[in-house]
């Protein structure tokens, strides 16, 4: 998946990965394309894990991990640091979920009576990017789809989400529904119909998922 | 403490006037750059019923989390809690209410309330239960919440440096929600590692100019890491 | 005028001082009190003016002078000097007026038909500031009180002015009218009388000012 | 340009796109930190009709002031403009509308505008002919207006110092509104004094970090100076 969302990255983009998952996706920059990365605790331009030699408690990213900062790097407030979100210069955002559905809505931080961790940065992170991708597994692990018509849990964010990524595709949304537009290696059209709940719409040529 | 000198000689005289039922404004993100000794005095102070404002609320048995222990806190405006399991057992059994608030509107928050805005329109959270009981508001075509500011009774600010007069730098990414921590208390205290002398530190590198913080303290810090994350190699 | 507002002055106060004679406040700062002097434009501890040896273009005052910085300075963007001045951290703000009125009223930045400079920053400093003294001649050039019943130029502030210094006297604004505190050197009860047209309190005794 | 360099070799492409009904937001305060060049290029280009949101608008002959000549400029949203006859002469004419906007306002309307804020409430100016036409709301007893947020087409900054990934520093008072300008610019155009080398300027010394930066540019500055006060000795 992470090498799949590295191929939305562009020279020169600004890119908040969300936590997990996402944060993958630094490994997978192309060669010769530089990208650089907001981490929403304040720091434009993390770089990669420390060493035992360089960890430092003051410089963490926004998944508490210890990281380093990339020559270039700017270091700012939490106000700032969501300025730069709100204020929408950030090109891409990409962040995981529990559900989407075909009005672009997205759940992803709570699960009543069972799970309340807070959204953290994600609410303002949906609401600032123009250009999100939402990374998730298509189906919970009871077989349940994410991919719905419409969410079932507390929203992060309504009307915000055009790109989702799973495991088994690559899907678009626009007007109400899901546009199926690449499979995953070796997965079938018929495997991603049957696991997504919410408006699917197949185009007669489905490809699959180029890495390159 | 005469003129510009804002420095105190005790933690106990750093909180000093704290009361039972006072909102505190904390800085740090997770455990870094937190307040660490002057969580420790409202710990040792046995204040109770105390609103807290910080991002998150430590971890079991370090940072904001060791206030829950003796229920020193009846609630608390954070925007992740995710890792603190009494936090969460007194969150369920209606011991401690929270107000979940998204990462930045709680920046924004901070920031207003240090500078007499009294609320602000944000996009974040529409549509959500963030809403709820909300003004939503058009502007240019799109929706947009009424967000009120937050000040406090008391602000906890962990700095780097500081000079007697109260400027202080952070390092790294130990800034966070302090800087803006420091400006939204009617008193503002701030402990940092390090006192320098008054003119050392460049007036263009000042992240909290000294007019926000009444009292300075200077303590030893143990800087835990939540998360060790290492290269290979 | 100048030294009567230097008495308001506390150890350890944060000032604004404004543009023209209230500049002047900081020749007469008392011995061992110290006062930090606040710049809109972005400087908090304003020094003196500078030499031929260090004046600098990029080192000005809000009055767009030349200035220094003391030991101890802080330069900010213009959105924090107003943060500062807007959420009520400066102590004491010290600005001139055209009109002052009983209900604390101040209009000081236009004269219609016939002066239309602009507002600059003193809007938000009467807005913002809690203790503010006005400073400003007690009757124009053809004799016409500046301290109003109401003010018949357009206002920079509402209700925010409770203490006026002029040539002629120390004056504070409570319930609806002007109370005469201190005479200035050599100036009778009976002119400033006359030169007020605003309600005014003149209590039994009114003694002179004390520069000291 | 590839990446993230942001310097481009000349004012022309600098302005690059600049057309006649924009509105251009301008760093500065006086004549201290004031882009000369950009805004010489922009008498350069005889763009007209432009909307210009800045502090002041220069003098006569100099900085913004210049734009005036041609009247290329058919609104100024100022909260100062005392200093230029040239412009009290278009006003009273009526060739030039002028929105006046206490300085504080104007300085948290550019922030806003960069930070998706679309309006704040602010005691600024109630009860003043600036409150005409906005809502007026109570909080916690006291009376607010509501103001709207400011982005322009173009943000035209004077920077000190710059690295090709448009990480900015300004220097002393020269920083005024230049880095709130910078956030507001659908497209931010930056001149600075010096370029030095990508990882030099200190990540916590950065006033404008490069993710606001379009072009960059180096120029060389004759800064005059408004009012020349000396001390006497």
């Amino acid at each position: 998946m992470a090498m799949r969302v590295a191929r939305e990255l562009q020279d020169g983009f600004y890119v908040n990965l969300g936590i997990g998952i996402p944060t993958l996706v630094a490994n997978f920059v192309p060669e010769g394309m530089e990208v650089m990365l907001q981490s929403e605790n304040g720091l434009l331009g993390m770089g990669s894990f420390p060493t035992e030699e360089t960890i430092d408690a003051d410089m963490i990213n926004a998944g508490k991990q210890t990281v380093t900062a990339v020559a270039g790097a700017s270091i700012f407030s939490s106000a700032e640091s969501f300025a730069m979100i709100r204020g929408g210069h950030v090109d891409l955002t990409v962040l995981g979920a529990f559900e989407v559905d075909v009005q672009g809505n997205i759940a992803s931080w709570m699960i009543p009576n069972k799970l309340i961790k807070g959204m953290g940065g994600a609410m303002d992170l949906v609401a600032g990017a123009d250009n999100i991708i939402v990374t998730m597994t298509h189906a919970s692990k009871n077989g349940d789809s994410k991919l719905l018509e419409s969410c079932s849990l507390p929203l992060t964010g309504k009307g915000c989400i055009k790109k989702v990524l799973t495991d088994l595709a690559w899907l678009e949304i626009e007007d109400g529904a899901f546009i199926l537009k690449e499979r995953a290696p070796g997965v079938s059209v018929e495997e991603i119909i049957e696991k997504t709940q919410g408006k699917l719409i197949v185009p007669d040529h489905v490809p699959e998922m180029q890495f390159s | 403490m005469a003129g510009f000198d804002k420095v105190v000689s005790s933690y106990e005289e750093a909180m000093a006037g704290l009361e039972d039922g006072m909102t505190v404004i904390a800085g740090g993100f997770g455990l870094c750059g937190i307040p660490e000794n002057l969580i420790s005095e409202i710990k040792k102070r046995q204040t109770k019923n105390l609103t807290i404002v910080s991002n998150n609320c430590g971890v079991d048995g370090f940072g904001l989390g060791i206030l829950l222990e003796d229920r020193q806190v009846s609630k608390m405006v954070s925007s992740y809690v995710g890792e603190n399991a009494l936090f969460e057992k007194q969150l369920l059994n209606g011991e401690l209410e929270v107000e979940l608030t998204p990462q930045g509107t709680l920046a924004e928050k901070m920031r207003a309330g240090g500078a007499g805005i009294p609320a602000f329109y944000t996009a974040t959270g529409v549509g959500t239960p963030v809403a709820e009981g909300k003004e939503v508001r058009e502007f240019d075509g799109r929706e947009y919440l009424l967000e009120e500011s937050i000040r406090g009774d008391f602000a906890i600010v962990k700095g780097w440096k500081a000079d007697r007069y109260g400027n202080v730098i952070y390092r790294h990414t130990a800034q966070n929600f302090n800087p803006l921590a420091a400006t939204a208390g009617k008193i503002t205290v701030v402990e940092v590692e390090e006192l320098v002398e008054v003119g050392e530190l460049d007036p263009a590198h000042i992240h909290t100019p000294g007019i926000y913080v009444d009292r300075l303290i200077v303590g030893q810090f143990e800087k835990r890491i939540e998360k060790r994350t290492l290269t290979e190699s």
